[in-house]
């Protein structure tokens, strides 16, 4: 056994020359002591040369007590990969903002060192710490040992999938709410749905510190919480000054660039017509030091971000264009009730919120939950006459 | 629900123990940043502090070792305190200024490179592939490392005429930000799904198979006696969704599977609205180890982007100003049938203004 | 195919009989033109030469006593020449620019406006009401008469920002502009078309019928032993046309007949590409004669767009600079759940951006 | 009889008020020796009253030898109205460009007064001068009488309608091509397509001498032929000194509302990249006397606009980003019959072509007429991810 397992993986070897660093490399040393992924490199040696994975199909495994967390995997080819017969990731709810310590990290390593193949990917694209490639039997080990660190699993299935977020205010100048306590809190209150699925299809979360985006909530979540203000970007003009003694050319690289041309600059002194300000940050970006949001902050609320599958990819719209999120974001939260509720009662299966606006309509939709159309929700009015009225006068009715 | 030793639902560790004391004291109160150099930020906050961070690339499958080797780095020079990006990049958070370069020595030496700040190519989002996937129509690390190998000195530069965005996916389910980057890597498939009638029947339940395609392609059918189905060939466009809901109809084929390019996506509300991402290269062969076509491919774009945009273009910005039929003179890139739209809101797509460079 | 006195297929006559001498001279030469006053242009030749232009206001639906009016007119001052234009004004082209002022004295003492040229609004384009066609939800002329009259300081001065083109449309077939222009003004069904069955068997197919509907809201039915259809009145949005392929579906109700207004459409290429109309109000009830509502409605948005639009910017152009909501305040109007589209593109209308004022 | 007719029309009165020239008082005046119109007054004035029309679903009539050209048209209260009982319309084929000397156009109101109504409409919203109300048994006299003086019928049904076209060079300076000439051409090598309705739908041909579109067709018709020009905009800079000393802000009037940035005014002296100009007109149409377009001129073919019903609106698109307009327009006809063979196969009864095209694809349209695919036709390439191959390997091919 062990002897088949000195195994040659010329194409892979290729992967280890140039400069960025190789996961080959990483591997093979990491296989030395790991026959799991010796097995996994020789796998993805086959497929390399064949040009096809080796993957079944699915499979259902997981923890006690939880519907999501782990997904199962095995190889189709198990008595050529023995070890890979079975090689299920599990996804560990990651700490807000993806900050962590050297204690933490090293315990995250101790828990999946013991029991699993020693891979990881930090982090998954949705947000988690995920844990590549166990057997099913060390599942339960695995997630003991992890809830005795203080950790959790995060979303799979049709569930709450792992809310993430933007470093925010921990370390970005432009957060316009809190987006780690948030995300923190959004996780705790919400782990039964996130742990038990319960809804039609998966739901995501994305906060964002200001419109940059910067964990491309609008494109890659259900449901998009990025920051905004309702004031004015406040100026400190002395600044404003030394970006123009540095040779910053605010004119070109600011003023018309500015999306809705709201600057001027007359001289030293940089001037903004708010209440035409769209909140794109070009500004901001451009001149950090000079220019900084408005102190009236809160955020847009978006709906519907997703991938193609199936009637093509979406991005997330308007739902509420501006939202104080202040603790405990009851608001917000009652918000999300009311579309669960919807989505719960409207949507069909393997229909993600956005294709269900899609299909009842966004004004269906908004007068469904409760809210009040407004113009913010679209880029424009209908532009075809196939109005829906509901109210018509009856023959009896008062002539008027 | 709770014994001493299995906890449930007790959610991810509260972030604030992980917080680097200079942050925990000056959380909310950052007043502006600067980019000292490549992959190297300052944050200074309305107290007068400074944090640090040095930003290493990461490939992102990593073993616990290379966990284990960064998190000695960080102690060393970081207080303990580390922390990833949006982009799986590492942050090392440094409270001491002298610290930088140090630790850029130690980051380099073992083959870490640091930048991906400001106008620099970014590290690449991306999936499983071949590691880890049953869906995969390519791998997806080794053709993000040899992407990177190709673009590495965008990485530890700021050239570009602003942040350039990419990513991976080794099928159509797009687990990243494929559909709204600058420049975006697609595995596809290119044939219909293989039924296995046999199968189907134990695993799959028709209606759900069938309404599971988007162009309707999938209609009930008697084969050899089984209630099945049948794929009618001309709608499917192998987007491979039945595969995800009946594992009696897989759509992997090595002749036919590889790689398709798009350009021009943004997330940023930043000067113009988001994009989503169009199509520049419909197919290339999948071609591993190091995939020279698409790694060519992608550095062309990135090269003529760097050539033409103006300072603060994105890719998506570039190309409406330039307009698609210079992008395609200028990157010397076929336009084909295949890039006109033929899906639902395709008509939104056509050309209708007389408003054309001659 | 033809005999002495009834000739078939000749065409209209050629174009160069009806050319003005100077027209036929400087055909294709034309320099420049320029504006003297509203509806008074002169076009100057590369040959020094110049033809005048006078614009007069017509009501289109006009009798052969009408016509010969003008005629007498043109005859006297323009030697017989005149022309009308795509918006049903009348051109008088003069050689002699002695001549533009006795004719314009002789226009308005027939009760002909003269204007509509450049920062005007020219003559509405429209359809035939009540007058002519069977389809209508209102008529035309009327309100026509109507909304100029509201608006007729504005057809003799050029004092909005730039041109303003109204259209009215009596039913969804759109006959006119409707769909691109500043300002639409259009009839509309609101209820479900009432079906005889006893005429539908004879006056009808049923399978034309029913693929005549836009939303699929009419299928086969049997009523009453009769092999008809039935609508599904919660699809139908009374667009009109089933009753257009099939007279026993009669769709006009005067109790719920009535007016939409559309803003913010052009054709031209000029600056901006093209742009369709998009829904302002969604219903006002039909008040004939004067339709007091409609002009109202109408004047309100040209009093709105003068007082805020730029130079040179259109309707639809003005409202993409200050944004929709900035509209609906400024004009006071109503925004609805009839304002979101739902037909087939709704979702590329939804706000895909946090860019908003607010 | 006659006495019944001296009905009171008091909700039409109200339109004799205001200053836009009254259609009331013209049919008022007219209806004094023409019964017809006298009904037709009644029957509106009810309609004013009761909110409703009073016509009944069309009817099939014409004149010999041709299909279309005539609307049919009944009074649904044929016993209150009997002179409106029939009240057809002959749609006559204007003239290009609506020019016509006083001769012409008293020949036409002579042979309308003989046989109609004597109302009009000058013009139809398609083009045609329309004779508005007759009754079935003078069709063929009218049109015997309009063929003896030159005249000919325009389209209805599913036909080729009556093209039309702006003034173009006949009276203006922007013109890139000959509209007048080529509608005339069109209209007469069209004839028999324009009579005998032999398509699935009608079809629009409009023609316009510049982007300017003054005649809506890109709007308006199936097949818009737009002027345009691929050289150098001419510059008279003699003429923009002249502007600049009247006072003309031409930055802000031009530079700055240019879609493509690519003017720039130096001291005196206009400047234009014309690479990226896109001929949107703006600056031409500002300093009239100082731009012109260049020399090298053509058109920009588009195709498929339409109104609403059914699948909404459509505005043509670019099919031939430039093509040389000159006589005999041979490319330009063998591009047009390809269409229509294409139409014909694959186009269902009452899909226009703009729809058709909607529904094959525009890519599969393009091949099938056999135009090479390019970039000019579409604002931006597909994305979405359902691409159909039409290529693939099979099993058996050589391994590349
Ligand atoms: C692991 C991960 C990719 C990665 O390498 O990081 C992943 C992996 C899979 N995704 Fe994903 N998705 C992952 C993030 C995403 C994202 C990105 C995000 O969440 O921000 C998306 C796009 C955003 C979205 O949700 O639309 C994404 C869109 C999909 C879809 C398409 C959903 C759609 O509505 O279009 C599917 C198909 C499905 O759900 O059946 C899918 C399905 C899958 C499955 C479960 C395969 C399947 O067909 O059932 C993959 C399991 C792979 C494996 O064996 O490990 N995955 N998936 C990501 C989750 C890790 C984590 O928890 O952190
Ligand atoms: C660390 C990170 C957030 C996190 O919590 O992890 C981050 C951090 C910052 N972003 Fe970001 N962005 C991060 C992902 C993103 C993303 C998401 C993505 O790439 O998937 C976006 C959206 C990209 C897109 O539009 O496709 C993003 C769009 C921006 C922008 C807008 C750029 C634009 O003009 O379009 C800015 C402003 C700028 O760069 O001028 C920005 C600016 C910044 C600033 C300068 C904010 C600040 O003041 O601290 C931070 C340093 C940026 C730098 O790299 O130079 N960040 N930023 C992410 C680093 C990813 C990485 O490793 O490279
Ligand atoms: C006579 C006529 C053509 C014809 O063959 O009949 C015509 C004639 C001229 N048009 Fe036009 N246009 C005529 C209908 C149109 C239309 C069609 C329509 O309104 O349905 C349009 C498209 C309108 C739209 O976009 O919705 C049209 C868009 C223009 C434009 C572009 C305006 C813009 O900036 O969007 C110009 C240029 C300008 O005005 O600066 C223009 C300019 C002109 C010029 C100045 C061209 C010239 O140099 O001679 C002519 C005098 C314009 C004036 O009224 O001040 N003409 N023009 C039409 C007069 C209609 C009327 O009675 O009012
Ligand atoms: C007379 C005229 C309106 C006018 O007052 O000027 C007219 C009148 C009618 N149109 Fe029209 N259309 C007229 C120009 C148009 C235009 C404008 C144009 O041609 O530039 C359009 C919009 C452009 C287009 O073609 O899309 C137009 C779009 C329609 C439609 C919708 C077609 C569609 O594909 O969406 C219909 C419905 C149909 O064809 O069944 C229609 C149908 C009709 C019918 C035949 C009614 C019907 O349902 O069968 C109307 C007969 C009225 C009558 O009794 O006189 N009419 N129709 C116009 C023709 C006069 C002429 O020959 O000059
Ligand atoms: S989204 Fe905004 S607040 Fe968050 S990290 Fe990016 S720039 Fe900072
Ligand atoms: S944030 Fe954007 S819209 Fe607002 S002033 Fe700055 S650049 Fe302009
Ligand atoms: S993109 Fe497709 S193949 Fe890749 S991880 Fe996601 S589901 Fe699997
Ligand atoms: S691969 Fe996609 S398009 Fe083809 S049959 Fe399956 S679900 Fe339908
Ligand atoms: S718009 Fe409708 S009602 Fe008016 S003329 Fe055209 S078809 Fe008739
Ligand atoms: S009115 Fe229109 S929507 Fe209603 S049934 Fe008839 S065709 Fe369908
Ligand atoms: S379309 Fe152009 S050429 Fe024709 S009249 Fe208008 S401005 Fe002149
Ligand atoms: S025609 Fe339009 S695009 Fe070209 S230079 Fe003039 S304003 Fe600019």
């Amino acid at each position: 056994m062990a002897d088949e397992k000195e195994r040659k993986t010329p194409l892979l070897d290729e992967l280890e020359k140039g400069r960025w660093p190789s996961f080959v490399t990483d591997l093979k040393k990491i296989a030395e002591r790991k026959p799991m992924v010796k097995d996994l490199l020789g796998q993805l040696e086959l497929s390399y040369k064949e040009k096809k994975g080796h993957w079944k199909h699915g499979g259902l495994v997981g923890v006690r007590g939880y519907g999501g967390g782990v997904i199962g995997r095995y190889s189709d080819l198990p008595e050529q990969f023995p070890d890979v017969k079975m090689f299920h990731t599990t996804r560990v709810n990651q700490p807000s903002g993806w900050f962590y310590t050297t204690k933490a990290l090293r315990e995250l390593c101790d828990i999946w060192d013991k029991y699993g193949s020693g891979l990881t990917n930090v982090h998954g694209s949705t947000g988690d710490f995920v844990f590549l490639g166990s057997n099913t039997d060390v599942l339960e080990s695995i997630f003991t040992d992890l809830s005795k660190a203080g950790w959790d699993l995060g979303g799979s299935g049709s569930d709450v999938r792992t809310p993430s977020c933007c470093n925010g205010p921990a370390r970005c100048e432009l957060a316009c709410y809190d987006t780690l306590d948030m995300t923190y809190d959004l996780t705790t209150t919400y782990q039964d749905e996130l742990h038990r699925p319960a809804f039609v299809y998966k739901w995501k979360f994305k906060m964002a510190g200001c419109p940059n985006d910067c964990v491309a909530s609008i494109a890659r979540s259900d449901l998009a919480v990025i920051g905004t203000w309702r004031d004015n970007i406040r100026i400190d003009q002395a600044a404003v000054k030394e970006y123009l003694d540095n040779g910053l050319d605010i004119t070109s690289d600011v003023v018309l660039k500015c999306p809705n041309q709201c600057i001027r600059l007359e001289g030293n002194e940089l001037s903004i017509k708010n209440e035409d300000c769209v909140k794109c940050m070009h500004c901001l970006n451009v001149m950090s030091k000079a220019l900084r949001p408005g102190e009236d902050k809160g955020a847009t609320i978006l709906i519907g971000g997703k991938a193609p599958i199936m009637e093509g990819a979406l991005l997330s719209s308007v739902l509420v264009p501006f939202m104080k999120m202040e603790k405990p974001y009851t608001e917000f939260k009652e918000l999300i009730e009311s579309i669960w509720e919807f989505w719960d009662e409207y949507g069909v299966a393997r229909e993600r919120i956005g294709e269900c606006i899609q299909r009842v309509g966004l004004g269906n939709f908004v007068e469904a939950i409760g809210l009040e159309p407004i113009p913010q929700m679209v880029s424009q009015p209908r532009d075809n006459p196939y109005i829906f009225y509901e109210e018509y006068f009856e023959e009896g009715d008062e002539e008027e | 629900m709770t014994t001493e030793e299995r906890k449930t639902d007790i959610g991810p560790p509260n972030y604030e123990k992980f917080l680097h004391p200079i942050i925990k004291e000056n959380y909310g109160k950052w007043k502006y940043h600067e980019t000292l150099k490549p992959g190297v930020l300052v944050h200074v906050s309305e107290t007068g502090a400074s944090i640090y961070t040095v930003r290493g690339g990461s490939p992102r499958l990593v073993s616990v070792d290379f966990i284990r080797m960064i998190c000695d780095l960080a102690d060393k020079y970081c207080d303990g305190y580390l922390r990833f990006t949006s982009r799986n990049n590492i942050e090392f958070l440094l409270a001491n200024k002298e610290n930088i370069d140090p630790l850029i020595g130690e980051l380099n030496s073992n083959g870490i490179p640091v930048g991906g700040t400001n106008n620099a190519i970014s590290n690449i989002v991306h999936t499983q592939g071949w590691v880890h996937c049953h869906s995969a129509a390519t791998d997806a690390s080794g053709l993000v490392k040899a992407v990177m190998d190709e673009l590495y000195d965008y990485f530890t530069t700021m050239k570009l005429p602003h942040k350039l965005r990419i990513a991976v996916a080794c099928c159509l389910n797009m687990c990243g930000a494929v559909h709204c980057s600058d420049i975006a890597i697609l595995g596809i498939h290119r044939r219909p799904p293989n039924i296995n009638h046999e199968a189907l029947k134990n695993m799959c339940e028709v209606p759900t198979t069938i309404s599971s395609c988007p162009t309707a392609a999938i209609r009930p059918a008697t084969v050899e006696g089984i209630q099945s189905v049948e794929v009618d060939e001309d709608k499917c466009m192998y987007c491979g969704n039945c595969f995800t809901v009946c594992p009696a109809m897989p759509i992997a084929d090595p002749l036919n599977d590889g790689i398709s390019i798009w350009v021009g996506g943004k997330v940023s509300n930043a000067r113009t609205e988001p994009m989503f991402t169009k199509l520049a290269i419909p197919f290339i062969p999948n071609n591993p180890p190091r995939w020279p076509e698409v790694t060519g491919a992608v550095k062309n774009i990135v090269e003529v982007y760097a050539k033409h945009a103006r300072k603060y273009e994105r890719v998506g910005e570039w190309i409406s100003r330039i307009g698609w039929p210079k992008f395609f003179d200028l990157t010397g890139l076929e336009f084909t049938k295949y890039h006109i739209d033929d899906f639902k809101h395709a008509g939104t797509t056509y050309r209708k203004t007389t408003q054309i460079r001659h």
